[in-house]
């Protein structure tokens, strides 16, 4: 145990320790090497295994995700950095079409053990096309494995599961909590573990019991979401706040239960609004918890809008703690406060 | 690009050359007459109940089907030169290569009918084929191979041991960007990677003319410093001597190469390709190009095979086509609830 | 008014009285010329306006979508053939980074009057890589239209008012309602308006009136939901069926006022089920009409898996009419049968 | 390559040669230094705020910013032969061109600091800048102006005026997909394009040798039958001499060029770039080739300019990109309810 600032040291010491066990797995992508990644996922990673193992590749990332098709289809286990998830539409052709396709339409055959960590999210000035989530994309074609962690211990388990995984996973870190230098840290240091661990998929956090309204967050809205229920507290509001963990494959259970025990629902995203993440959720949500919802579905989350580069014009989409706040009294019915 | 017959490549020390005798030849005719009996009869099972009225949704195969009627020479030369394991990834056009690279045809049409013998338990189809143990697969997504290949043989040389990769591919699929991004990983790598253009000339229904700056795509591999290849790919000589040098350089360890062999489809672009962009006399001048009867015809002018031994050859091809359709035929459709399982392994 | 056979030859008109009027409208893609973009959505244009307005390009998606974004800029109204919505991940960078957000970036300067045309759908064997919806992934990003036509009338009209946005729209164009030879035809002859129409976006149609169920389908979908329809009036059950016909405005206000009306909702769609369409429309759907909501919402889809080749696989992941009534038996509380 | 100074270019007959004379010279001068002292002055903004610890969030500039000090040459000398009509599709790194294009250097740094008078109402920031009137627009994925600037071009063709449109980007940038792509169609379609690559060595952190397969990208033009110019980007004339070459021939209906002009950005890729993978010395010795001084000291050389004449020059262009700055800084932000219009016109 030692104290870990962010969710990128968390992500990189995940891989090291999966690279000094597995040698057929490697790290490849833009600028993996001396700037790690960018945000720190693969920082180190190159002067522990060199340019052997740790490879920076041209930019050309629908070459560099079919690269690690056909290596997966011989046995290698490729990490393959995609530096922001804002360029997935130069490459999803062999994320969707083949990464996430080839065991089924293999009948089995092929596996693809391959991990793919991606920067994202807004809030640091980055505007339209370096700021987004697109988780929900991913999640939506079947196939691919989607893990959001919110925490530095989660970022390192939830990391070696998915380089353990025989599938297509894709790790969202989220900028503003990896702890890197540059962004602004809204994760907190925790104490992880220095040894490997694993945390599954598939199996949603509470990490805040309570009664009245339930949140439900992913990644960097979680903090945001614990941070209003902690104001709420204070106007006698007792939310319970759900962290997801993985998109895919999602705890259905856990927000069933929680929704059948609150009867209030509050989603949390910090994608876009519409035909993505919080739909999803709310059918799930509905369907499981109908005869216990006291009040409709409610959500907080980009308002369809491409993110905007001025601060101001940021803030105003970005989820807030003040918007969770508002929203959650609206929702139990306690008039909102001014801001 | 091809000479007139008889061409030089019928001199017995230019067959030499090539790393040819007349045992292989016999080989490769057997084997270039399979895939193309296999083809002819996927074709005539293909259009069972859909002479009426054109129907993808009908019959015993259903779905797109893309023959690679008169482009058995260069799969046949170029998976010459490969063991079962060198990885091969092929395109939307593939039946010639799976079969060329060692793929049981019966569990190949049994995919094509659907059925869950096939390669890919019916899963897949014609344009998802995959077999683990022959290394082989294609996508039909245009332009997938040329990086999914290089995957292939970035992992060779990774685990340091000689396998070759082989990336197949249209001519029409060479303009995309992902052709480029290849070739320049694959130089700066030196990746035992082959990419093998076959340039039939057409690209659906679109002609080289209308879609490619220069009339070939060799030079771009040689302004990345690869060693590339112009060949008469109706001419398996001429296909087996540039892509034995190119698998050769890339088990040796000197990177990649690109083979660009002109040839010809004969049928349409899918079956059913209603066609109009193609004049009947290109049709027939390639026709007499032949690579099949080419070959034929080379055997007897060398003495190397008579009639009788070309027929058996010709008649043991067709009756292993006959009974892969008939096994193909024969089994039985995959459970419905097998739709649902293996998104995930 | 004559009869039209199929949305192909309504959606190629449309363009064809949009070029006549529009001398900067041209048709950019793969084999738009001799084939008609295949499924006939450009049949005919190249024979009366030639190849310098009709033109086939090389496979370079990414390349022709970038082209639509700088000829847009320059005063063009570029139509794009994307030949299957399958390759989008080929061009996904210029249109949902560029296409979608270059005039709210621009603070308005820059107009992207681009129409793309798109194939879609299932059911004819075509397997893993071109069986597929997709349209959730074009909703999902802000700043494009997404068109979902059911009928020919609906196709000529909608892709007229597409033609004439100011802004990037896709046309969805369903394979097994085009009438193009070789593929089955589930739509049916129309009466078309030879005389150029517009059909208004955002105006979802009520096909059939109902009062037990209401059930909401796009495209092919629609057709499948009217003959489910039909089969449960035998049953006594009375079902609305409502045809969105645009994602992207999307009515929620005719979805809710049936949802208020019969208080049961089954959403049927051919996309794949979870993080997509069914998801949204759930959302919108509970929150305008919570309190009148007698059962959970429902929804038929495709199953979370890519779509299979075989036949027997293929159908049992296509919503079918005898899914549909099932599962709107399952919501009336009337016992499904068999089959 | 650069030479040693004294080069052929400082003899007036080559300078000549490359359409330019004195008082083109001093308008290039006086340009750059704009566009320097632009970029220095945004650096110094950018990091307020920021020096005790950086943090992309904080200060009058927030999120990333990528400087072109050092590269002003290129963007100079191009847009010289450039009318408002013509098309500017610029990258990441778009300040340089932005400026050499006429784009109002107030509304630029209005834009970077995010305020309602930018360009673009703050809205895009320096990724996406956008100037309708004088036909600029950039973007932030890499790669996606090249097909941009095509189509562009495309609609000068078809519309049948005699504009140009020019594709900027880095030499990072050619290795991507659309390059090829890009090339092949504008071959094919013989548009008025010119594609210019400022080689600056390194893509982000990666030096070329890491991510290209040979030095330069020039062969990969001609492989399409596209005439290439390498020349010197640290020397004006070099560049300009090329770049009217390229744009008379596409002005005049011969279609595409690449320019390829190597060149060095003084600065890290961004502000806050940690560095560590170039070394101080070459640092130095690209900064030896500052374009600015080398022209300043080739008109002395010339006696085409005495000190005097260059501070004033300088003098005014600071003057000029100091109010720049200061309209900025004076410049109202947005309300926030601006961020929820505008996604559809
Ligand atoms: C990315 C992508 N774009 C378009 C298509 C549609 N398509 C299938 S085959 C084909 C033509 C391929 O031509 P070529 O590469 O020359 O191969 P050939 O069919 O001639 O063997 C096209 C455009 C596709 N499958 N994938
Ligand atoms: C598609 C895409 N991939 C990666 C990036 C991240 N990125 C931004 S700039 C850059 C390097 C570009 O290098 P080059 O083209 O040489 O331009 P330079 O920065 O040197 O001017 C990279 C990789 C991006 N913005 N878009
Ligand atoms: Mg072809
Ligand atoms: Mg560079």
């Amino acid at each position: 145990m030692r104290m870990l600032r962010g969710i990128a040291p968390a992500i990189s010491e995940a891989i090291d320790q999966e690279m000094a066990e597995s040698p057929n797995t490697v790290v490849l992508g833009e600028d993996v090497t001396y700037w790690g990644a960018v945000f720190g996922f693969t920082a180190g990673l190159q002067e522990k295994y060199g340019r052997d193992r740790v490879i920076d590749t041209p930019i050309a990332e629908q070459t560099f995700m079919g690269l690690a098709v056909g290596a997966a289809a011989t046995g290698m286990r490729p990490v393959v950095s995609l530096m922001f998830v804002d360029f997935l539409g130069t490459c999803f052709d062999q994320i969707y079409n083949h990464l996430a396709k080839n065991h089924y339409m293999s009948g089995g055959q092929y596996r693809m053990p391959v991990t793919v960590v991606t920067a994202v999210g807004g809030g640091y000035g980055d505007a339209g096309q370096h700021s987004e989530l697109l988780y929900g994309l991913f999640a939506h074609v079947p196939g691919i494995k989607v893990v959001v962690p919110s925490t530095a211990y989660d970022a390192k388990g939830l990391t070696a599961t998915a380089l353990a995984d025989p599938n297509p996973v894709v790790v969202f870190g989220h900028k503003l909590l990896t702890g890197h230098p540059g962004m602004p840290f809204e994760g907190e240091e925790e104490d992880v573990p220095t040894d490997p661990y694993s945390v599954p998929f598939g199996l949603a956090a509470i990490r805040r019991a309570g009664i009245d309204v339930t949140i439900v967050a992913t990644a960097l809205m979680v903090r945001r979401s614990l941070e209003a229920a902690a104001r709420l507290a204070d106007d006698g509001i007792s939310a319970e706040v759900i962290d997801v963990r993985t998109l895919v494959p999602l705890d259905s259970a856990t927000l069933v239960a929680s929704a059948r025990k609150t009867g209030r629902v509050l989603l949390v995203d910090e994608d876009y609004a519409s035909f993505g993440t919080t739909g999803e959720l709310a059918f799930r949500i509905q369907a499981g918890a109908f005869d216990r919802l006291t009040a409709p579905i409610r959500r907080v989350a980009v308002p369809d809008v491409p993110m905007p580069y001025s601060e101001p014009l940021e803030r105003a989409v970005i989820p807030s703690v003040a918007q969770i706040v508002d929203e959650a009294r609206a929702l139990t019915g306690v008039p909102a406060t001014a801001g | 690009m091809w000479r007139p017959e008889p061409s030089d490549t019928d001199l017995p020390f230019r067959i030499a050359e090539a790393g040819l005798d007349r045992d292989a030849l016999l080989d490769a005719y057997r084997r270039m007459c399979l895939i193309r009996v296999f083809e002819e009869a996927i074709r005539d099972r293909y259009w069972t109940g859909k002479t009426d009225e054109f129907n993808m949704a009908v019959g015993p195969i259903r779905g797109e089907i893309h023959l690679a009627v008169g482009q058995e020479a260069v799969a046949v030369a170029v998976c010459a030169q490969l063991t079962d394991d060198d990885a091969v990834v092929s395109t939307h056009r593939a039946h010639h290569h799976a079969i060329a690279k060692g793929v049981d045809p019966a569990r190949l049409a049994a995919e094509i009918f659907g059925k869950v013998t096939g390669l890919c338990r019916g899963k897949g189809g014609e344009m998802h084929l995959f077999s683990r143990n022959k290394r082989f697969f294609n996508s039909g997504i245009v332009g997938a191979s040329y990086p999914q290949a290089a995957g292939a043989a970035f992992s060779f040389l990774y685990q340091e041991d000689r396998n070759v990769a082989v990336a197949f591919s249209g001519e029409g699929a060479a303009n995309h960007g992902t052709f480029a991004e290849t070739l320049n990983i694959a130089a700066l790598w030196q990746l035992p990677l082959v990419i093998v253009i076959e340039d039939n000339l057409y690209a659906d229904s679109t002609p080289k003319w209308a879609a490619q700056a220069t009339n070939h795509h060799y030079q771009r591999a040689q302004s990345h410093n690869i060693p590339a290849y112009l060949v008469d790919g109706m001419d398996i000589v001429d296909v087996h001597e540039a892509a034995r040098d190119a698998v050769n350089r890339a088990r040796d360890g000197y990177g990649p190469t690109v083979v660009e062999a002109v040839c010809y489809r004969f049928r349409g672009h899918f079956e059913g390709d209603p066609g109009g962009y193609r004049t009947r006399e290109e049709v027939e001048l390639w026709e007499r190009l032949d690579p099949i009867s080419r070959l034929a015809r080379r055997l007897q002018r060398l003495e190397w095979a008579d009639d009788e031994t070309l027929t058996e050859l010709r008649r043991s091809a067709a009756a292993e086509a006959v009974e892969a359709i008939r096994f193909a035929e024969q089994s039985p459709l995959p459970n419905p609830v097998e739709a649902l399982t293996g998104v995930f392994a």
